[in-house]
């Protein structure tokens, strides 16, 4: 197969809904389903199902507090934005359908000219809530797995590998290790067995990104992986997705299953030398298995416990063969950078974080939802531009990114530029791409509990620090807030924070004192305070 | 203020046994002629081994054998806190916990319940008069009180107590790691 | 499934360990050839001739020019690298780790039958840990007297599973795994019933020998009489070596 | 050698059995797909006792003590039944952030039982999880698998009072 076959296919696929002039998409992502979006989908079905009109599942279209969110498109005018309607009920479907291509519903409108909308630059979104995810046809006629047909007929692996050095992508995950390195280190070794891992075991409270994406957009994950076993010299590779998103599971399943038959999965795929096989492997639950070690401790059916490294598993992983693991995000951006080029990709974003990175907007913030935005986007735009700042006319206080490896920034540090190396400067990282954002009534100590909490209940047991250092700290920290501690208490939990940094086996229990450290640096006088109210 | 020491140019040492087993006091004994060497030096001006009743208002050091159990050894540890120079956590009892803090694990009314009922024959009862009341964990002194120097053992030997004295009399400070351990 | 993957060329490299020169096959970790050197680095979980586990820290040591450390009992050794092994910082940590130790279980010295003969004991000795400063959880573990032969106390625990180890690779019973995660981890054996109870323990004692601590012991000693012997080990790796 | 261990008969005449075992077949009663088998025994039982654990074992070919370990692993194994009705509070942080605290306490009053715990008539158990991803939902609960968002104590226990 060559390029000019799926340029083919692609238009084959586009004529089989040619006269369909208007598109309405229902947002079935689990967020929306929540919300009630399957009665809604069912309506509007119902009703509306005709040759000009064509009622269509979609994933997520990013405002989920809204939802469940329709939109009506023009399928002429695909740079248009669509009219988008907001917390739909079934009994909306008679006037939604009846507005096609009318005037629309006002009654319902969500404006689509909010900066939550016109701010984003969308690259591993760009069809979330666009196309079906359960649709092959769709993604195809989307452009979908040209990347995977051009890497495999006109570039060597040597050659992919050096598009995504060039693109500067680094691992969405939370490291930011350069993807083209990690890449490069699995290609060098030795031709053997070698493994693709997508690590979607997303685990951070309060990031729903991964999510996301897979119920919106699975083949170009599927499409990701199978560049990156080309570019490595991989020809298995596992999914492997936390038990808890049930949707997500589904939905690569089933990409997995059509692609197959459609022959860009398996043996010999599209007629080339290259056969590459995905099997999914559930999650039952550990935070830890997030760690790549631990993960693949876990796909060997094992206790999710971390070993040391090195070595790395890009030398000795799954099974002890070589095996490169990227998050889904990271994959999410394979297929356009190969389509579009790595210099296309570098120009988006800053020096040293390139390409935009998907956020999930949380806590006490107007618009919770999904937003991808350019990196180098500054916080501030981020939460009081994008996200529509704080409701209920109350202060901001902090915002939390990294989950419980992270920390929490005040204030006076929005105006910095969201990107790896600035956020990791203030004692925070990037991590997957959840942001809690939180008003003045929250308390720093009780969330720096909260976070140590959870990291004592997800410590695998395995290391000391982290499994005796965590609860030492968590009881510390439980003795300040609830106003009995006393200084010498603050500096032994200080002294554990850096032991447990120090001493963890894997990045679990080295980022644990994160959140503590971050508040302590920035809220130090709630601390002070809880101490003052226990002199008295 | 109390009256002057008589010799002012003795160390003036305090000691308390809570809740262990005397062992440690035992020990301090076992220091046999030493003893008298020591007297030279020290004057112990409240003990169970002498006979004064209160605890000075001023003392140099003090030393503390036993778990904090009840709220006397409380408050106890917590004057010997405020009239020592220097605190002295003498034995695994004080240090630890050691054995006292056993009974953590059971819950504070079955403890009673076993030592005034289940295992008396004649007229179980709890005492309501004259016995302090059982806190509800056993802790060792630094729980409670800032420690200065920590000596364990079960008990510490007495080559490891004649040791610390002498480099506290001598003005160092002591490492009784290198003599003692827990458990030892 | 999978065959293990073949092993590469070694080659002599040299290196310092606290300021001393030393030379060894690059693929000796540095707690082998600091051990071979009479250099004393402590850990609990690593014993030669089972597998590497890392995960009680305190063997961890400083590469001059990173700030981080690393493990001696996986990491091997290289050209060139400056390895501390008895720094201050490095003290410090190993103090804290053993008290955080001390205070999650109940290792009450004193009444213990391994007391004298305990590594966890001495190596607090080693490090001048005179007393805990954390709170001392004191949750009640329970004592498992089931089997005929020994005995389990877990609240002498310290979760160094090399009677896992052991057991699984040396013996090749694997009656020994752990349950739980975090805290709440516990050794066990078979399905989490009573040792005496096992179909698969085979009664070898291996575990017994390796336990650091008074957790595993005989049955019928009293405080201070329960001492390991170790020999079996480095004889057994070397027999299957040489077949 | 021919010490290959013969596949186990099912510990009773159980229909449920056969989904297991198709589970395990599918993965070539391979070793490695323990994690998988064990969801297999828990999406047929609803838990996972030791029965079914010797059961896996013994097909896998796998040491008892290193199923039950995986076993307890995992947060989302129970060793446990669960009642009839599930409510799963999510305890990340947006949720943290927007009441779930209450949310349990809510629980607790209504119904006397806290996370982990099934009320006595097996009606209801109650679990907490760690972020079930519908942060813009926040504070969100699972009820018999379906999310119910923007949650209040007394709207929960409302719900809840609703369940057979």
């Amino acid at each position: 197969m060559h390029l000019d076959d799926m340029f083919e296919r692609a238009e084959e696929y586009r004529a089989e809904s040619a006269g369909v002039e208007h598109e309405v998409r229902v947002c079935m992502a689990a967020s929306c389903q929540s919300s009630g979006a399957q009665p809604v989908f069912a309506a509007l079905s119902e009703g509306g199902q005709g040759d000009a009109c064509r009622v269509k599942a979609v994933g997520c279209m990013g405002l989920c507090s809204a939802g469940p969110l329709v939109a009506v498109a023009e399928v002429a005018a695909p740079n248009e934005a669509p009219v988008l309607y907001r917390d739909v009920r079934a009994a909306d479907a008679p006037d939604i359908l009846a507005s096609v291509g009318r005037q629309p519903v006002e009654r319902l409108r969500c404006p689509t000219d909010q900066p939550f909308f016109t701010r984003q630059q969308r690259i591993v979104l760009a069809n979330a809530g666009i196309i079906d995810p359960d649709s092959f046809k769709g993604y195809v006629a989307a452009g979908g797995y040209f990347a995977l047909i051009q890497a495999l007929t006109e570039m060597t692996p040597a050659e992919v590998v050096q598009e995504v050095t060039k693109s500067g992508l680094r691992g969405r995950g939370g490291g930011g290790y350069p993807t083209g390195l990690k890449w490069s280190t699995v290609a060098k070794m030795p031709p053997g067995q070698k493994y693709v891992i997508c690590n979607a075991d997303e685990g951070d409270p309060g990031a729903f990104m991964d999510r996301a994406v897979l119920e919106s957009d699975p083949h170009r994950i599927l499409e990701g992986m199978a560049i990156a076993a080309y570019a490595v010299g991989a020809n298995k590779g596992y999914v492997y997705v936390r038990a808890e998103y049930p949707l997500a599971v589904e939905r690569i399943a089933t990409a997995i299953r059509k692609a197959k038959r459609a022959g860009f999965m398996g043996n010999r795929i599209a007629e080339t030398q290259f056969s590459f096989d995905v099997e999914i492997r559930l999650g039952a639950g550990a935070f830890v298995c997030g760690e790549e070690t631990a993960l693949m401790a876990s796909i060997e059916g094992l206790r999710g416990q971390p070993r040391p490294r090195p070595p790395y598993p890009a030398q000795a992983g799954l099974w002890g063969y070589p095996t490169l693991i990227n998050n889904v995000e990271t994959y999410a951006n394979i297929a356009p950078i190969i389509r579009e080029g790595g210099d296309w990709f570098a120009d988006i974003g800053t020096e040293r974080s390139k390409g935009t990175k998907v956020f999930a907007l949380a806590g006490t913030i107007r618009n919770t939802g999904l937003i991808e935005v350019p990196m180098g986007t500054t916080l501030r735009d981020i939460i009081e531009v994008i996200g529509g700042g704080i409701p209920g006319g109350k202060a901001f206080k902090a915002v939390q990114t990294g989950g419980p490896s992270g920390g929490c920034l005040p204030a006076a540090m929005l105006d910095i530029p969201v990107d790896y190396d600035s956020l990791r400067e203030l004692g925070t990282i990037m991590g997957s791409g959840g942001m809690i954002i939180m008003d003045e009534t929250s308390s720093m100590v009780d969330v720096a509990r909260y976070f140590m909490e959870f990291c004592m209940s997800e410590s695998c047991g395995k290391c000391v620090p982290c499994r005796a250092g965590t609860l030492q700290m968590h009881g510390l920290l439980d003795k300040i807030a609830k106003a009995r501690g006393s200084a010498q208490d603050l500096a032994l939990l200080e002294e554990l924070c850096d032991m447990v940094q120090a001493t963890s086996l894997c990045g679990l229990g080295q980022t644990a004192p994160n959140p503590v450290l971050s508040t302590l640096r920035y809220f130090r006088e709630e601390y002070e305070e809880r101490l003052a109210a226990a002199q008295v | 203020m109390s009256a002057p020491a008589k010799n002012p140019a003795k160390i003036r040492v305090a000691t308390a046994w809570l809740d262990g087993c005397s062992g440690c006091h035992m020990s301090f004994l076992d220091l046999d002629e030493r003893l008298i060497e020591l007297a030279r030096q020290i004057e112990i001006v409240y003990s169970p081994l002498v006979d004064t009743k209160t605890l000075p208002e001023q003392v140099d050091i003090g030393i503390l054998e036993g778990a904090i159990s009840n709220e006397d050894d409380l408050a106890r540890a917590q004057e010997f806190r405020r009239r020592c120079k220097r605190l002295i956590s003498l034995g695994d009892c004080a240090v630890t916990g050691n054995v006292p803090a056993l009974r953590n694990h059971f819950k504070l009314a079955d403890v009673i319940d076993r030592a005034y009922r289940e295992t008396v024959t004649l007229h179980p009862q709890l005492p309501t008069r004259d016995v302090p009341a059982l806190r509800e964990t056993v802790i060792p002194v630094h729980a409670a009180v800032a420690v200065d120097l920590f000596i364990p053992g079960c008990p510490p030997s007495a080559e490891t107590i004649w040791h610390v004295l002498g480099e506290l009399l001598a003005g160092r400070t002591p490492r009784p790691s290198d003599l003692t351990r827990f458990g030892a | 499934m999978p065959i293990p993957a073949p092993p590469t060329n070694v080659r002599v490299v040299t290196f310092q360990i606290d300021g001393r020169d030393y030379s060894a096959r690059e693929d000796e970790t540095i707690i082998e050839v600091a051990r071979e050197n009479g250099i004393p680095i402590p850990s609990l979980c690593y014993l030669e001739g089972l597998s590497t586990w890392g995960a009680c820290r305190l063997c961890l040591v400083e590469l001059a020019g990173s700030p981080r450390l690393v493990a001696a009992c996986a990491t091997q050794v290289a050209e060139g690298l400056q390895i501390y092994t008895d720094t201050p910082r490095l003290q410090r940590y190993r103090r804290t780790i053993l008290e955080l130790l001390f205070a999650e279980r109940n290792h009450v010295c004193s009444v213990c039958v391994s007391n004298g003969h305990c590594e966890l004991q001495a190596l607090a000795q080693r490090y001048g840990l005179d007393h805990v400063r954390v709170p001392y959880r004191h949750v009640a573990y329970e004592v498992d007297a089931s089997h005929e032969m020994f005995r389990v106390d877990h609240n002498r625990c310290i979760l160094c599973t090399r009677c896992v180890r052991v057991c699984d690779e040396v013996e090749g019973a694997h009656t020994w795994d752990v349950m739980g995660r975090g805290s709440d981890c516990r050794v066990i054996t078979d399905m989490n019933r009573p040792w005496g109870a096992s179909d698969t323990c085979t009664s070898c004692g291996k575990c017994v020998q390796v336990c650091p601590t008074g957790a595993l012991v005989k049955q019928g000693t009293s405080v201070g009489e329960m001492t390991k012997d170790l020999h079996f080990l480095p004889y057994i790796t070397r027999r299957r070596h040489n077949r | 050698m021919a010490l290959q261990q013969t596949k186990p008969a099912p510990p009773d005449a159980d229909k449920r059995w056969k989904l297991v075992n198709a589970a395990m077949r599918r993965n070539g009663y391979a070793g490695h797909a323990l994690i998988e088998a064990l969801h297999a025994v828990q999406d047929a039982f609803g838990y996972l006792d030791e029965t079914s654990l010797r059961f896996v074992a013994e097909s896998l070919d796998l040491p008892p003590s290193k199923v039950y370990g995986v076993a307890t692993f995992y947060h989302l194994f129970t060793l446990k039944p669960k009642g009839r009705h599930a409510c799963v509070v999510c305890t990340g942080t947006a949720c943290y952030i927007k009441g779930a605290g209450g949310l349990i306490e809510g629980v607790e009053q209504g119904f006397g039982v806290v996370p982990g715990e099934t009320t006595p008539d097996d009606r209801l158990s109650v679990l907490t999880a760690r972020c079930v991803g519908a942060c813009g939902l926040a504070p969100a609960v699972v009820l018999d698998g379906a999310v119910l968002g923007k949650q209040t104590p007394d709207a929960l226990v409302a719900e809840l009072n609703r369940l057979e």
